[in-house]
């Protein structure tokens, strides 16, 4: 069970790989990560401001509240900040467990609430000039599913 | 009673600083934001609009209705785009 | 958009990051992988047989249908069939949206379509012998919410 | 005429080879597979519970009702477990 939130770049495949070989002969591995677009151009990269120690604060306690409604043998959010370019990975969520509908629920769990309730905001530099992101309405609904 | 006051993303801008301390009277998050909009113009713009601004006490989410009452780090920001 | 069946085993994180650098400036990927368990070491490793030929329709099938359905740059299905040792990886399958929404449910379907629609069938060689391993009712019941 | 029969898994198994070509009257599957009852002890086993039995015609999933008319290759397996 792992919270990283650093400003280096990481290796999505790699942490696949290393999350795949530590997670205890669960059967079903599920990743999400989430990557700087370009929009055709428009945008040449971003920036992720964030709270630090509230951050890990949050991410551990969205963590520990997934591990507790499903059936979990590893978990792991990761999370840049400062600036990245396009193609680039901002985040990743993993998830494990012996039931696939498990990792599933639990992935998507993961990162509703990571969305709306770690403190990260990005900023995004383009042909326009730079403009800080919009939360969608949308992301805070997703919270009331679960 | 003296508190940290922090702020992110478009506030921290708007505001122009990234955190300062500052002596306040206030019972609740709501009574601190209208001291600190009467202080500038540039707190009554970044508070215009208090539907787009979540506050965090101690590095957990609250409510501008939350009493301040041994509260040492408050913060301000908008809404989250993490992920 | 692709469909692979092989004999040989994958890298599940090289074939994650190969996804994610050709999924379009998608912003979203998801992936799932299957890994052989070995149950406490009551396994010693499985054989997946498969039907050449119905294979490749079926998944080319499923993976239009999850297409035909949701908003994606890319999808993958990779299957291995022939032995596995335990901690391989069986298959995988890899989704690609600028929503994260359709990432997730593309990824289910396909997973929940290739478990029941797909010509696969596992053997696990353990300690007390080989067997085949029994298809779930739950699996067949996951169809019916799409 | 003349029809390829495939058997994968557990009914490979039990029948004892992959694949056949027979000669049948049967108008449907389940015609057919009383035609393969009939041959053998092996086939009767294999066959004995439907429920746990598919069938394939030309490579796409149907069921023990399909008319055989102008189909070439029928397979017979146990529910599918990939993934």
């Amino acid at each position: 069970m792992t919270v990283r939130v650093q400003a280096e770049p990481f290796d999505y495949g790699a942490e696949c790989n290393a999350f795949a070989a530590a997670c205890g002969g669960a059967g079903a591995v599920v990743t999400f990560c989430g990557l700087v677009r370009d929009e055709d151009g428009r945008l040449s990269g971003m920036e992720i401001e964030h709270y630090p120690g509230m951050t890990e604060r949050a991410l551990a306690g969205i963590e520990a509240e997934a591990r507790a409604r499903w059936s979990l043998t590893e978990a792991l959010i990761l999370h840049r900040h400062g600036p990245m370019a396009p193609g680039e990975a901002i985040m990743m969520v993993a998830t494990a467990s012996r039931h696939r509908g498990d990792a599933f629920a639990a992935a998507e769990f993961l990162m509703d609430y990571l969305k709306s309730r770690a403190p990260f905001w990005k900023k995004e530099f383009g042909t326009d000039g730079e403009a800080w992101v919009a939360a969608r309405d949308e992301d805070e609904d997703q919270l009331k599913r679960w | 009673m003296s508190v940290t006051i922090l702020y992110f993303a478009w506030l921290r801008e708007r505001i122009g600083l990234p955190r300062e301390t500052v002596e306040t009277r206030a019972a609740t998050v709501a009574g601190l934001v209208e001291e600190l909009r009467a202080r500038e113009e540039r707190y009554a713009l970044a508070f215009a609009d208090l539907k787009a601004v979540r506050v965090a006490l101690d590095q957990e989410l609250s409510d501008f209705d939350a009493p301040l009452a041994g509260v040492r780090e408050i913060a301000f920001f908008p809404p989250m785009t993490g992920g």
